[in-house]
């Protein structure tokens, strides 16, 4: 993969020849130099969490965040930011940006030298976080100092390794989430459950299913592989090319065969998850899809869906993954990071974000080992209505594959479906 | 007849007002309603709430006045060299360069420099890259001022008396007034609508109306992205209503060497 | 000189770092001068599409906009010669419009369940919204060329008309008459020839900015293929972080592409007015 | 009225004109006598406007020296000069109405508002524009607007008036009326004054001395009688065409 090649040194003799050009871009702009790895926090990080708390007091922390869910925004800004700022005087900033757009962010800060950088705290899982780790982006090991890391579900696979990757303690669980199909219960009574019976249902009904090109499609996509699998273990471990190439030749057939059915006769797809929902909400397609399983509640609570919305899974698997904060190596506010993240994995905050009215958004913490009060607390929590229980999808969660794979898909899926 | 053209005719312009509006009120507005199936004004209410939008507006109102009173006089200043300039063509192309360019190559190009320069993801640096585009603008349309007529009313005051300094201030100020203005009022707008150069050098990090509005698309919430759509015309609306713009925008039209 | 610094300058850094990043050169990818990008870039029949693409549309927007315009100015020459109202006539409201509010507004009124379609349900001519002729996401580049075309078309009734009466169309088009023309005719050979060749440049310079539009595109056109400017973003955007190189090296050419076009455009000057007197 | 302390009026010698990169008068030598007028005449195109423009200090001299009064201008900037440059077509300053494009000089040196009054009221009479001092420009006649600023360059009593063609555009009649109350004002004012034309009859009628500008240089004539003789001024050619007119078969 690409970004497996960027710390390699570049050969002197090519350097030679490039004189020319390279007086142009050097002496304008300085670019050349390439970056060192530098993971020690400036201004260095107090021994004892007593000491990250009070070096964090009057600070500032830029949250890098997919802005894309009023749910989660609402979440941040009004339930988590007040509290922070009553209780450990930190403000917070949001800054929209989606996984790529953060590494493409962080890898421009890089290149021009910017110290510190413009964020502190991103939000992210997957194909972020290992290209975020190859740029060397990322500050770390920090999750162990965190006090509120003793309540996380360390041993849930879902939690503790990111797209088969050990998170090694440069990124700290935040919520965990499974891919949900959502349609209309009034429109489709009995929706189909696995990737023949969903196409013959697409033949039946021209132009009333597509999926986004986004992160939740492909998710679509990884789950349908899955299904193709001969067992899941196929989509696990280390980066396979040949099992790959043949999933994906699977998945590929999949939509060439339904493609002509598809909205808009599969010439083109939704760009974003929004667009997807909205659609679904017009009533132009049937179906849509989220990846946080209680958001089907939040949206028929704000008027988005109608009353008679609900979620599935497809019974061939569907993904489950968790998502991630990590803090930034070049911030200028590490510990008020730390402070933060410690906070977002607090039993309240977690307690708070599973309510389908606030977020719907699963827990990382271990129930069983938090305080009894707070153990009655999950338990009470609010139950979503539209879509099934966390433990009935858990049979059919699957693992996120490797994050090659998801970077090969996402190039494999524009070069041989989308752009044809 | 010509009345009721008159009339299809505004009735075109503002239908999508109306419709910005009918959604910035809606609760739910289902396929196939003719009309929202709830009023409410939650979208305007939650406006303020939600997002920071007052600060947005604030901001977006803050740099493109910044660009506008910027780029207006400096172009208002530079413009007789660019006219007198030997290379004029060359410099023409130079000028609508930025124009023709995709705001998104411009800001792809230019995010490097400035990150560099310590100003990506702040509003001077927003401000500074929408200035390019703004004084180059006004460039060209300050260049159309300085046409034979302009220069002989500058000299009938020179032999009337007037000092250089004099000549700009009594003559030239008050003939050039209308392109002033209308300069202001363009390049303000340069400015506003801008949202490529607010999202590659703003990194995201400073947050405009423009932007705002995209973020409320991707969340997915038309009604606050009506409620934004409606507050981003209204300072043109404004301008137009005020009747500042007595010229339409031209480019290479404007150029008279 | 001043002018010179203050637009080239900027110009000059940015078309430097495009070069040096795409050339492998600059930023973390940098191993050396190295043409893969470019060889990646220039083999992709995508960019080729994507320039394609952005041509026509920006081609298509500005022609249907041209003749809507002049079929205006025909139709209605009093009025738009005028030009004196000009805060009251609404040819001036889609002037405030920013792109990305009409790219929201062409999504409200011509979707697939947009207004129109609504309408057209209430009115029996359709029983679901896929029946409806949405021109939007279509492949061809329709919604962004009809949505274009919505902006351009009265900025150009405006732009048209002020050059009609600086140049004096409306008598030249009666003496056409006079001397035989049919209305028609008259404006065929005479009102049209004059105000397009007064307006040549600026028309140049508004199809190379339709040609690299962004917001509205982004808005309501099809996921491929792609205007040229998206092709970047999305080549910025790529979970794959290779093609970084690739998308400055896009950047470039597509900034080559308008720079050589410009030069060409702007190198036909408008009639230089009045002479210096001697 | 007026006049400067040691009056000479203006004199020019040595001077060269450039325009474009090509000089286009040499050796330009005359003396315009204080409060006298020198008619020039030129076909389009000859300098005259360049030359004009270079005395006004609106252009520079490749060679040469100006005086005024005893004084070199050629060094000094337009506004120092004291020359006041009257164009073809009257420029009025659109954003001022009338009376104050007449009192445009006087606020300049900021005279005070009686005193400016005190100007402008005699020269609003002399020039009969009584009941327009608050038009805007735009709508005044071509006669009214060139009466204007003519009344405009001599409100600053400026020590030498040039005038380039300022009739040309005006129909016979106002043209006929401008031309006797340039002679009346000019006398009764006793101003010095270059007045450039290519109208042989408006010439011989406004000027007190005579030159005409002709192949890259300008000729000053002794008197009228010497300007009428030179053939090329086309005085005979103008006399011999209205007596074969008056004949029965007609010129031609």
């Amino acid at each position: 993969m690409a970004a497996a090649r960027l710390i390699r040194r570049p050969p002197r003799r090519a350097r030679g020849v490039a004189i020319a050009a390279a007086i142009l871009a050097c002496a304008t702009l300085g670019a050349c130099t390439r970056t060192r790895p530098v993971n020690a926090p400036s201004p260095p990080l107090p021994a004892s969490w007593a000491g990250i708390v009070a070096a964090a007091r009057g600070q500032t922390v830029t949250i890098a965040m997919w802005r894309g869910d009023p749910a989660v925004n609402a979440y941040l800004q009004r339930v988590i930011a007040p509290a922070l700022q009553r209780s450990r005087d930190i403000r917070l900033r949001f800054v929209p940006a989606q996984g790529e757009q953060i590494v493409s962010a962080l890898m421009t800060e890089i290149e021009a030298h910017r110290r510190p950088s413009g964020y502190d705290i991103v939000w992210i899982n997957g194909e972020t976080f290992y290209q975020l780790r190859e740029i060397h982006a990322l500050f770390g090991p920090f999750t162990a100092r965190l006090p509120n890391a003793r309540f996380i579900d360390w041993r849930n696979p879902y939690i503790s390794r990111d797209f088969q990757q050990p998170i090694a303690g440069y990124e700290c669980p935040w919520g965990n989430a499974q891919l949900l199909m959502i349609t209309d219960s009034r429109r489709v009574p009995r929706p189909p459950t696995d990737p023949a019976s969903l196409a013959a249902w697409i033949h039946r009904h021209p132009g009333r299913f597509t999926f986004d090109t986004s992160f939740t499609g492909l998710s679509f996509l990884k789950s349908l592989m899955y299904a193709f699998a001969a067992n899941p273990a196929q989509l696990q471990g280390p980066f396979d090319e040949a099992r790959y190439l043949r999933l994906r030749d699977a998945v590929f057939a999949w939509i060439r065969s339904v493609r002509p059915d598809l909205w808009r006769h599969g010439a083109t797809f939704p760009r974003s998850t929004a667009q997807l929902d909205q659609l679904f909400a017009d009533g132009e397609v049937d179906f849509t899809m989220s990846f946080t399983d209680g958001e089907v509640d939040h949206r028929v609570a704000t008027g988005a869906f109608p009353p008679t919305a609900e979620g599935f899974s497809l019974r061939s698997g569907m993904i489950q993954n968790s998502h991630y904060l990590g803090i930034v190596a070049r911030s200028a506010h590490v510990a008020a990071a730390m402070v933060v993240i410690n906070e977002l994995i607090s039993p309240w905050a977690q307690w708070r974000k599973l309510d389908p009215a606030v977020w719907g958004d699963g827990t990382v913490l271990d129930v069983g080992r938090l305080p009894p009060r707070w153990r009655a607390r999950f338990a009470a929590a609010a139950r979503r209505t539209h879509a099934p229980s966390r433990a009935a999808l858990q049979a059919f969660a699957r693992p996120e594959p490797s994050a090659s794979l998801m970077i090969a898909l996402s190039r494999d899926f524009r070069r041989d479906v989308l752009e044809h | 007849m010509r009345r009721a053209a008159g009339i299809a005719l505004w009735a075109a312009f503002l239908a999508p007002v109306a419709l910005l509006l009918g959604w910035s009120f809606a609760w739910r507005w289902p396929w196939p309603a003719p009309l929202p199936e709830r009023w409410q004004a939650s979208a305007w209410t939650g406006l303020a709430a939600t997002g920071g939008l007052g600060a947005a507006a604030l901001r977006s109102l803050g740099i493109a006045g910044a660009v506008a009173l910027v780029a207006t006089s400096l172009g208002f200043v530079t413009s007789r060299s660019a006219v007198e300039a030997r290379s004029g063509v060359a410099l023409r192309w130079l000028l609508h360069l930025p124009f023709a360019l995709s705001p998104v190559v411009l800001g792809v190009g230019l995010e490097y420099s400035f990150l560099r320069a310590g100003l990506a993801g702040h509003m001077v640096g927003v401000a500074l890259a929408q200035g390019i585009l703004a004084y180059a603008y006004a460039v060209i349309l300050f260049c159309g001022l300085w046409n034979a007529r302009t220069r002989a009313y500058l000299d009938g005051a020179a032999t009337l008396g007037a000092t250089p300094r004099q000549a700009w201030i009594r003559v030239l100020l008050p003939i050039a007034r209308p392109l002033v203005v209308l300069c202001l009022v363009q390049t303000f707008l340069i400015s506003w609508f801008d949202y490529a150069l607010v999202l590659l050098i703003g990194e995201g990090r400073v947050a405009t109306l423009t932007t705002s509005l995209y973020q409320f698309l991707l969340a997915g919430d038309l009604r606050l992205a009506a409620a934004s759509g409606l507050i981003l015309l209204l300072p043109p609306v404004i301008a137009l209503a005020v009747r500042a713009q007595r010229r339409p925008p031209t480019f290479a039209g404007e150029w008279d060497l | 000189m001043v002018v010179w610094a203050l637009v080239g300058g900027p110009m000059l850094l940015g078309v430097s770092f495009m070069a040096a990043y795409s050339l492998g050169l600059a930023g973390l990818l940098a191993h050396g001068l190295s043409f893969t990008a470019w060889a990646a870039v220039l083999r992709d029949r995508v960019t080729w599409i994507s320039l394609g693409f952005s041509l026509w549309v920006g081609a298509a927007s500005l022609g249907a906009s041209i003749v809507g315009a002049l079929l205006v100015l025909a139709l209605r020459p009093a009025a738009a010669m005028a030009g004196e109202a000009v805060g009251v006539t609404p040819w001036f409201l889609p002037i405030a419009v920013p792109p990305m509010v009409a790219g929201l507004t062409a999504v409200l009124w011509l979707g697939n369940a947009g207004e129109l379609a609504r309408w057209a349900y209430a009115l029996g001519w359709i029983r679901r919204p896929a029946e409806f002729p949405s021109p939007l996401y279509s492949r061809d580049g329709l919604g962004i060329i009809v949505t274009q075309t919505a902006l351009v078309l009265p900025f150009l009734v405006v732009l048209f008309g002020r050059l009609a009466r600086l140049h004096r169309v409306g008598e030249l088009v009666e003496a056409a008459r006079t001397l035989g023309a049919s209305p028609v005719g008259a404006w065929r050979r005479v009102g049209t020839p004059l105000v397009l060749r007064a307006a040549a440049p600026t028309l140049g310079v508004y199809f190379l900015a339709l040609s690299g539009a962004f917001e509205i595109p982004l808005l309501v056109g099809a996921s491929y293929p792609t205007m040229l400017s998206i092709r970047v973003v999305q080549l910025f955007g790529q979970f794959d972080l290779s093609t970084r190189p690739q998308a400055y090296a896009v950047a470039l050419l597509y900034t080559l592409v308008v720079a050589a076009c410009s030069a060409i455009v702007l190198r036909a000057r408008p009639r230089a007015a009045r002479s210096e007197g001697a | 009225m007026t006049g400067p302390v040691s009056p000479q009026g203006l004199r020019v010698t040595g001077l060269a004109v450039r325009l474009g990169g090509r000089t286009i008068l040499r050796d330009v030598e005359f003396t315009v006598g204080h409060r006298s007028t020198l008619a020039v005449i030129g076909a389009s195109g000859s300098g005259k406007t360049s030359l004009l423009r270079v005395l006004a200090g609106l252009g520079d001299a490749a060679a040469g020296c100006i005086e005024v009064d005893r004084r070199r201008v050629d060094r000094l900037p337009a506004h120092r000069r004291g020359i006041v440059y009257l164009n073809q077509e009257p420029l009025l300053f659109p954003h001022l109405d009338v009376r104050a494009n007449l009192a445009f000089g006087l606020r300049l040196r900021s005279r005070d508002a009686a005193r400016v009054a005190a100007m402008v009221d005699p020269l609003i009479e002399a020039l009969g524009l009584q009941g327009l001092e608050r038009r805007d420009p735009l709508t005044l006649s071509g006669g009214e607007r060139q009466r204007v600023a003519f009344g405009r360059a001599l409100a600053v009593e400026p020590a030498v008036l040039l005038l380039d063609e300022p009739f040309a555009s005006l129909d016979p009649a106002t043209r006929l009326a401008m031309q006797a109350l340039f002679r009346q004002v000019a006398r009764s004012r006793g101003i010095t004054a270059i007045f450039v034309t290519h109208d042989l009859k408006e010439c011989l009628r406004v000027g007190d001395q005579f030159a005409a500008i002709r192949d890259g240089g300008c000729r000053l004539y002794e008197d009228r009688p010497a300007f009428c003789a030179d053939p090329a001024n086309g005085v005979a050619a103008e006399v011999a065409f209205w007596s074969a007119a008056a004949d029965a078969s007609g010129p031609d």
